[in-house]
């Protein structure tokens, strides 16, 4: 009937950054010329002009992204804009100043990370996906979709179908949901998702440093309400993500601006009070790190202090743990938030994400190449099998975390400062934890 | 009331390990304390099985044990009458017990019933050696010391093989003054030796028959040669 | 009625009762759980949702008796979670006649169970009649569970007769345990 | 002597009982036990038990008047009997002399905690906490206070509590205590949150019950504070482990066994 | 022409009638994906990007490698290989003894949408006759799990090579002769999780590495590579591993003739 | 053994006789037994009775206005350990609190021993601070008026009565409102093995042992055989609940050898 436009090889259910880096990957990779791909994006076509001061929502993009987004020069327009190599982070606890510190010196001097903002990220996606010549790939702006029928199990070549509020539907081999975290997709696969939400909000905003420095150092201190995160972005500004429990945050969100800044630079510097038996085994530990050669955490910058905060920058985004326990279906995948979501104390979120998208275009590929339908079960199994195997231990490291850190009794303090310490003096264990984030 | 009904009423039945405990037990308290008559007696009743047999047998050789056997007479106050024999002629046999338990101030009675012997027979022969035992005293003229006590266990232990009375004869010589032990070495032990082996067997004698009879002739007849101290 | 009866007064027989009968509604919804994990989306998966669902209830129930009557509930519920559910998916992973060789298996031990404790209660002049009446209208349903597993090909199971006796024998050893504990 | 008059000679309450003993004449050489009046006799039996525990609770409480004096000792018992009218050997009635005046004087205060508890009002609870704190540090504090008369001699009682022959019948009223606290505060869980609140609330009350024997601020705000600063740390705790494992169970289960199916490789589609 | 002529081999034959009889009685569920033969249609994932990188060594990945290569699939049974091949664009030839599965090939070829103008050419005949209109013909000869069903090894072997070009590649799949093997392959899969039809495989047929490369070295061939197999029942997939115990995959080229 | 139930027979250890004539029997074989009761106990017991007896107090717990009916307690026993036990109670018996005790035998022998050893233990009416009075009578029928004693005792003694229910029943009518029945005696084992184990030792050796140390082996084989005829525990403490007592409970003591009943007239 009119309604129906079309069937296509690869629909992908969600614009965002995850989602068009998929259909920019899809799209440039030779192999797909022949296939039509549709993405659907929710919000209208807008067109993004640099504006001068920083958006609030940023992301630290690791090497392995980087890697990604160069494969298919995203990379250069995001160059051309803007972005900030961080050289140095360091991650320090309040209660007991144990601290570490990942430096690119011990990592081939790569960049330990890479902060852009969301809307720059995006920009430099769309632009790479307009101007590909592929004539079988195009995008449906303000795409409001309605509801999906999915295939069973069982059957041979299965067909989703995509219905649109208006009315207009599109068939497909292989739907990919990257809606985000309460994805449609997701609910229409009708699998488990094991998801608690934190009770914390994550503040974020942009500042103004005081004084201007070659900022190129990541902070974090983990505060007995939830770890701060000062990222940044230039010489005089940096982008604040402060996750504290959730009437905290809504309470520094109405502060007046000087008050906030007060609260900021407070708990960067504000001593808490420390109980003297971890004092007593972290100095030990020091001492017998010392002992052996190793560094012992000592030698720490001092975090930058606040001078304002740009107006109107701040909002607060509540902060949940999800996991899909399956990425895959009969003709359906689930990429990016919409089949796992993690607390941003590692700012490991959306690198999960492109490491998805990564995965499937490879898999997708190579079921093309050879010669397998494109939603082969096989394949599709392999994705989520794969997928799962970095992901899911990445949420439990993330998860244990945040439970180590958000209970301030002595005994679990001691435990974690004496973990960070080792760790930090520990370089082939930093090393594995750096290159367990990156991929 | 006959024996038997009396014999039934002192028995006791015991099994092999209350015999051996009653053994062990009496023997340790008759070191110990010579005075408990109980246990002496106890001790002979438990260990003396096979010689009361042998006894048994040796009586009924003889016509007049087999008579002893037969009416089962019993020696207490009750069947010697005391005065009788005190007035028989001087050197009877009678008068000659008579004396010597006046001497002693010792009654028929004081003997213990016999408890531990199942069979009836074997039981008599026991409760008679036990009654005749101060009949063998005065007729041997062997007065109750240690000495004559030793003396005529030694006999009885060579003519009944009693274990209790040879024991009785080495331990009773263990415990002789020094005066003593030199006589009854010199003359006391081989008299008694002597006696035991010559002498006819004094169970077998039926006492109460013989209450006339003169001591001397007695002695003759029974093959026994007096002791005369030189 | 909210009894606020001293804890060592209560009458020890219903409290073991509701103790262990929770213990095995507990069990049994952990196994229909385990089976769904696993042959969910089959055949039999509409009918194992129906028995769940009735297992649900019949639990949600006892849950209720415990608060009315103060019951100390068994110590062991995580173990029987776990237990549960590992048996449910254990079985099913086993095949779809070995699932049902283990519903009938399980729901023969509770009819027993159920019918033992309607004896002992029947005795007991001055009890409650609404248990009485529960723990009468479970033992049927139980009971159709039971023959619902008998018709879906209980017995081709490999293995019936081993499997069936082995589950019996560990429901019985956890009824006795959930009974002291 | 078929019937016998049951003898009661200080009535503390009215009833006369006639205690029929059926059964033939009573042949005491044989073995055979009173099965045939069994049914009949268990009426009887609770009044019986009824009357005996009527005089051991005089008795009882008699004993507890001269506890300032003598203690919890076998002393106040034998008192408490005379004052009650029996003869000073009654005290025999408790074989564990002093252990049972403390447990009789736990059960008494358990019961007015239960009664005064079923009038607060159910405390409704905003916010996220979970634990009724309000509540439960009224209770304890009330539960304290009722140990104020005997605050001299309370150290030696918990001493005679810890005898072996004393330790079942203290773990009793403690865990009655605690579930009856539990339960009035609205505490309905049926599973091994049942054990893991009612432990962490008796070892709170321990706690208080020996801070509160070296409280003497007056009317022992000391205790009030000590007891919702311990309340506060369960908070802390229970709020870390937020997603405490028992009630997730049934999911992180299933959640689990099919994400280590796909991590192993062996997930399929079906 | 009639191409089934034995005396020429002087009465040698690579048919084995009992064996011919048995497969065409599988020709219904032949092409279930899900059903009888799940195995060895799982086995395309792994057997088609070996001979596709044997073939072919470019970087550059297009839809239809393949293209205008000859390939001859020996034993193509109901051509689940032959047409995966065919998809890659590659000009497939079929050869079967069993004249019901050549069938069955022939018309599942014409259903397949994605091969309509690639569709693979099927004759009824075995490798011997074949090899008399189409010696040295072929740049690549396929035999997936074939030669455990051949009696005369030696012939099927010197038949395969006479039809591959000379530089042309030829690739074996078949379980290896080993007692692990032979408990998994025939004893586990045909009588306990029942996937295989009983009967399938005997063990006295199979053939180890070593007899294979021999075979071939005879034949002025040189081996490439050996890589183990593993099939995974639980999800249906098979794994390339490096033991060869249960089954392996050999590649070797013809060497031009001297 | 349904003899017995012709005329009013009673055993006699594993004999049977005539009521009266048991009664004779007793008497003799305590008059038998009377010289060497202490020695034969310890020899028995190894000398656990006495640690027995001590329990027995302990277990009592006699305070200040005690009046005890020591009944069966001839040699005085258990009397001495009462007085010493009151007089170790620290708190002073205030004026007119004087505590009294009433030793009671059915045998004079008894009796007469006790009576010498008090005297020479020193344990006299006004050393003690006890009012102490002997007397001989027998248990079934007490020559004393009810409710005049407020702790009643009997130490190996019930089992020699002829009617134990008559005994209870009088030890009911004597005591006090609130009073205490005790009561010491052999009792069976519940454990078969040490049951076993204890016939072995009863029937075997004691007998023996009586013979070796007493000079007599009937009297012990009568004491052990009576051991055996009393009621076990459960079926004694019915008897005593019969009796009228209430709170009935019994204690083991080694094992079971002997055990402690407890009852009280509330």
């Amino acid at each position: 009937d009119a309604k129906y436009k079309g069937n296509y090889d690869i629909i992908i259910a969600g614009g965002g950054m995850v989602g068009c880096t998929l259909a920019c990957a899809l799209a440039k990779n030779s192999l797909f010329s022949t296939f039509k791909i549709l993405l659907l994006e929710s919000s209208p076509y807008k067109q993004f002009e640099l504006r001068k001061e920083y958006s609030n929502r940023v992301v630290a993009l690791s090497q392995n992204t980087k890697s990604l987004m160069s494969s298919l020069n995203v990379w250069k327009h995001i160059e051309d804009m803007r972005l900030q190599p961080v050289k140095h982070m360091q991650v320090w606890d309040a209660c007991s100043d144990a601290l570490i510190s990942f430096n690119s010196a011990d990592n081939y001097n790569d960049d330990v990370a890479y902060i852009v903002e969301n809307d720059v990220l995006l920009h430099a996606v769309n632009t790479e996906l307009n101007n590909t010549d592929n004539k079988n790939f195009n995008i449906v702006y303000e795409a409001k979709i309605a509801d999906y029928t999915l295939p069973n199990s069982e059957e041979i070549n299965p067909k989703s179908l995509v219905k649109m509020n208006n009315g207009d539907t599109y068939s497909c081999q292989l739907l990919i949901g990257a809606d985000g975290a309460n994805s449609a997709v997701r609910r229409a696969m009708g699998v488990q998702y094991l998801s608690w939400n934190y009770d914390q909000m994550g503040v974020v905003a942009t500042l103004y440093l005081a004084e201007e420095t070659d900022n190129t150092t990541a902070w974090q201190r983990w505060l007995p309400s939830g770890p701060i995160a000062i990222l940044p972005l230039d010489s005089q500004r940096s982008s604040l993500v402060w996750s504290t429990w959730e009437d905290n945050a809504k309470r520094l969100l109405k502060l007046p601006e000087e008050q906030f800044v007060d609260e900021l630079n407070d708990a960067l510097w504000k001593q808490y009070p420390r109980s003297g038996a971890v004092e007593g085994c972290m100095s030990w530990v020091s001492g017998c790190l010392r002992r052996a050669g190793l560094p012992d955490g000592a030698a720490r910058q001092l975090p930058p202090s606040v001078q304002g905060v740009a107006s109107s920058s701040r909002a607060a985004f509540p902060l949940a743990f999800g996991h899909s326990t399956r990425y895959v279906a009969n003709g359906v995948a689930l990429v990016g938030d919409a089949a796992h979501r993690v607390h941003p104390l590692a700012g490991q979120g959306v690198n999960l994400g492109f490491g998805d998208v990564k995965e499937l275009t490879e898999l997708l590929a190579d079921a093309t190449y050879g010669g397998f339908d494109i939603n082969d079960p096989s394949y599709l199994q392999r994705y989520e099998s794969n997928r799962q195997r970095h992901n899911v231990p990445t949420q439990l490291a993330i998860e244990a975390l945040h439970r180590l850190y958000t209970v301030d009794l002595p005994p679990v303090v001691l435990l974690r400062s004496v973990g960070l310490q080792l760790t930090n003096a520990l370089h082939p264990v930093k090393k594995l934890l750096m290159s367990h984030a990156a991929t | 009331v006959t024996y038997h009904e009396e014999m039934q009423n002192n028995f006791i039945a015991t099994n092999i390990f209350q015999k051996a405990l009653l053994t062990c037990g009496s023997a340790v308290i008759a070191l110990l304390d010579p005075h408990r008559g109980d246990m002496i007696a106890c001790l002979g009743e438990v260990t003396g099985e096979n010689a009361i047999k042998y006894m048994h047998s040796k009586m009924l050789q003889t016509e007049e044990g087999q008579d002893i056997l037969k009416n089962k007479p019993r020696i207490n106050s009750k069947t010697i009458a005391f005065e009788t024999l005190s007035q028989m002629p001087e050197n009877s046999l009678g008068r000659v017990y008579a004396d010597f338990m006046k001497d002693n101030n010792i009654t028929a009675d004081s003997r213990l019933p016999v408890q531990f012997i199942a069979d009836p027979e074997l039981a008599y022969v026991m409760q008679r050696y036990r009654e005749v035992h101060d009949l063998v005293h005065a007729s041997l003229f062997m007065k109750t010391n240690m000495l004559g006590e030793v003396t005529v266990k030694w006999v009885e232990g060579i003519q009944t093989k009693l274990p209790m009375c040879i024991g009785g004869g080495i331990w009773g010589a263990a415990r002789l003054r020094p005066k003593h032990r030199q006589m009854y070495l010199k003359y006391y032990l081989p008299w008694a030796i002597r006696t035991g082996n010559n002498a006819k067997f004094l169970q077998g004698i039926y006492f109460e028959k013989r209450w006339e009879q003169d001591i001397d002739d007695f002695h003759k007849e029974m093959n026994i040669v007096r002791l005369l101290k030189k | 009625h909210s009894s606020s009866r001293p804890y060592w007064k209560k009458n020890p027989h219903l409290d073991q009762i509701i103790r262990v009968d929770h213990a095995g509604e507990l069990g049994a919804d952990r196994i229909y759980a385990g089976q769904m994990a696993v042959l969910g989306r089959t055949a039999e998966g509409p009918l194992i949702q129906h028995m769940w669902d009735q297992e649900k209830k019949h639990r949600e129930k006892f849950e209720q008796l415990i608060n009315e009557y103060r019951v100390r509930p068994t110590v062991l519920t995580p173990i029987w979670n776990v237990a549960g559910f590992v048996l449910g998916a254990g079985t099913a992973l086993l095949g779809k006649e070995a699932a049902m060789a283990c519903t009938v298996a399980v729901e023969t031990v509770i009819v027993d169970h159920y019918n033992d404790q309607l004896r002992t209660l029947m005795q007991d002049p001055n009890v409650d009649k609404e248990i009485l009446e529960t723990i009468t209208r479970f033992r049927d349903e139980e009971q159709e569970h039971h023959d619902a597993g008998l018709q879906h090909g209980a017995e081709q199971a490999p293995g019936y007769r081993a499997l069936t006796e082995l589950i019996k024998a560990g429901r019985r050893a956890a009824i006795q345990l959930s009974k002291k504990i | 002597r078929l019937f016998r008059t049951q003898h009661r000679f200080i009535l503390p309450l009215s009833s006369v009982n006639i205690r029929n003993i059926q059964g033939t004449v009573k042949d005491y050489n044989h073995s055979e036990v009173r099965t045939d009046i069994k049914i009949a006799s268990v009426v009887t039996e609770n009044e019986d038990h009824q009357y005996e525990q009527n005089v051991k609770d005089v008795i009882l409480e008699r004993a507890l008047e001269f506890v300032s004096q003598t203690g919890w000792s076998v002393e106040s018992l034998s008192a408490g009997a005379k004052s009650a009218g029996y003869p000073t050997i009654t005290h025999g009635l408790f074989p564990n002399g002093g252990g049972d005046l403390i447990h009789y004087f736990n059960i008494k205060c358990n019961q007015q905690l239960a009664e005064q508890m079923k009038l607060w009002p159910q405390e409704d609870l905003k916010g996220g906490s979970k634990v009724p704190a309000k509540f439960i540090e009224n209770a304890i504090v009330t539960r304290l206070l009722m140990i104020k008369p005997y605050k001299s001699t309370w150290p030696k009682a918990m001493a005679i509590q810890t005898l072996p022959n004393n330790v079942p019948n203290g773990l009793a009223t403690l865990l009655s205590l605690v579930d009856d606290i539990c339960y009035h505060s609205g505490d309905r869980s049926v599973d091994f949150n049942w054990y893991i609140r009612r432990v962490g609330l008796a070892g709170i009350y321990k706690a208080a019950e020996l801070f509160y024997l070296t409280d003497n601020s007056q009317e022992n705000n000391a205790t009030r504070s000590f007891v919702s600063s311990r309340i506060r740390d369960a908070q802390v705790i229970q709020g870390a482990l937020n997603l405490n494992p028992v009630t997730a169970a049934p999911q992180t289960l299933t959640a689990a066994f099919v994400t280590a199916k796909n991590i192993l490789g062996i997930n399929t589609l079906k | 022409a009639n191409l089934y002529s034995k005396d020429e081999n002087h009465g040698r034959t690579t048919l084995d009638s009992s064996e011919i009889k048995m497969f065409s009685k599988q020709m219904s569920e032949w092409w279930d994906v899900n059903g009888y033969l799940k195995s060895l249609h799982a086995m395309n994932k792994v057997r088609i990007p070996l001979i596709r990188d044997g073939l072919i060594q470019t970087s550059e990945r297009t839809l239809t490698p393949l293209q205008d290569k000859k390939i001859l699939d020996v034993g193509c049974g109901g051509g689940i290989l032959a047409e995966g091949l065919a998809r890659l664009g590659a000009n497939v030839t079929g050869i079967d003894a069993s004249e019901d599965l050549i069938n069955l090939a022939r018309e599942h070829s014409e259903t397949n949408p994605k091969i309509i103008n690639n569709k693979p050419t099927y004759y009824h005949c075995t490798i011997e006759n074949h090899i008399k209109t189409h010696k040295e013909h072929y740049d690549a000869v396929v035999a997936s799990e074939v030669i455990e069903h051949i009696t005369d090894k030696q012939l099927f072997v010197n038949s395969c090579v006479a039809a591959t070009k000379p530089g042309g590649r030829l690739f074996f799949t078949t379980p290896n002769k080993t007692r692990i093997s032979q408990f998994l392959t025939i004893f586990v899969v045909e009588n306990i999780i029942k996937i295989v039809k009983k009967g399938t495989h005997q063990y006295d047929k199979f053939i180890t590495p070593n007899e294979l490369t021999f075979l071939l070295e005879r034949n002025n061939c040189l081996v490439e590579s050996i890589y183990g197999l593993f099939y995974n029942p639980l999800n249906n997939s098979w794994h390339f591993t490096n033991s060869q115990l249960l089954l392996y995959a050999l590649q070797a080229i013809k060497l031009k003739s001297l | 053994n349904e003899e017995r139930q012709s005329k009013n027979q009673t055993h006699f250890g594993f004999q049977t006789v005539d009521e009266n004539e048991k009664t004779k029997k007793v008497h003799e074989v305590f008059e038998t037994v009377a010289g060497k009761y202490d020695l034969m106990n310890d020899v028995m017991s190894f000398g656990i009775h006495r640690v027995w007896k001590d329990i027995f107090m302990a277990r009592l717990a006699p305070m200040p206005e005690t009046n005890l009916l020591d009944m069966a307690g001839g040699t005085g026993d258990i009397t001495f350990r009462y007085i010493k036990y009151l007089q170790n109670l620290r708190s002073k018996p205030t004026e007119g609190a004087r505590s009294s005790v009433t030793v009671c035998d059915i045998n004079q022998a008894m009796l007469d021993v006790g009576k010498v050893r008090a005297e020479r233990l020193g344990y006299t009416k006004e050393s003690s601070g006890v009012d102490i009075d002997w007397l001989c009578a027998d248990a079934e029928q007490l020559p004393v008026a009810d409710d005049t004693y407020t702790a009643y005792t009997i130490a190996f003694g019930i089992r020699n009565c002829t009617h134990i229910d008559k005994v209870l029943e009088e030890a009911y009518r004597v005591l006090k409102p609130g009073g205490r029945f005790m009561c010491l005696e052999f009792s069976q084992i519940p454990n078969e093995a040490l049951q076993w184990a204890y016939d072995q030792y009863s029937f075997q050796v004691i007998p023996v042992l009586g013979q070796l140390v007493a000079g007599q082996w009937k009297p012990y084989q009568y004491l052990v055989e009576s051991i055996r005829q009393f009621p076990n525990q459960e079926k004694f403490k019915m008897m005593i609940e019969d009796a009228g007592f209430r709170q009935v409970a019994y204690e083991n003591l080694t094992f079971g050898t002997v055990a402690i009943h407890s009852g009280f007239k509330i």
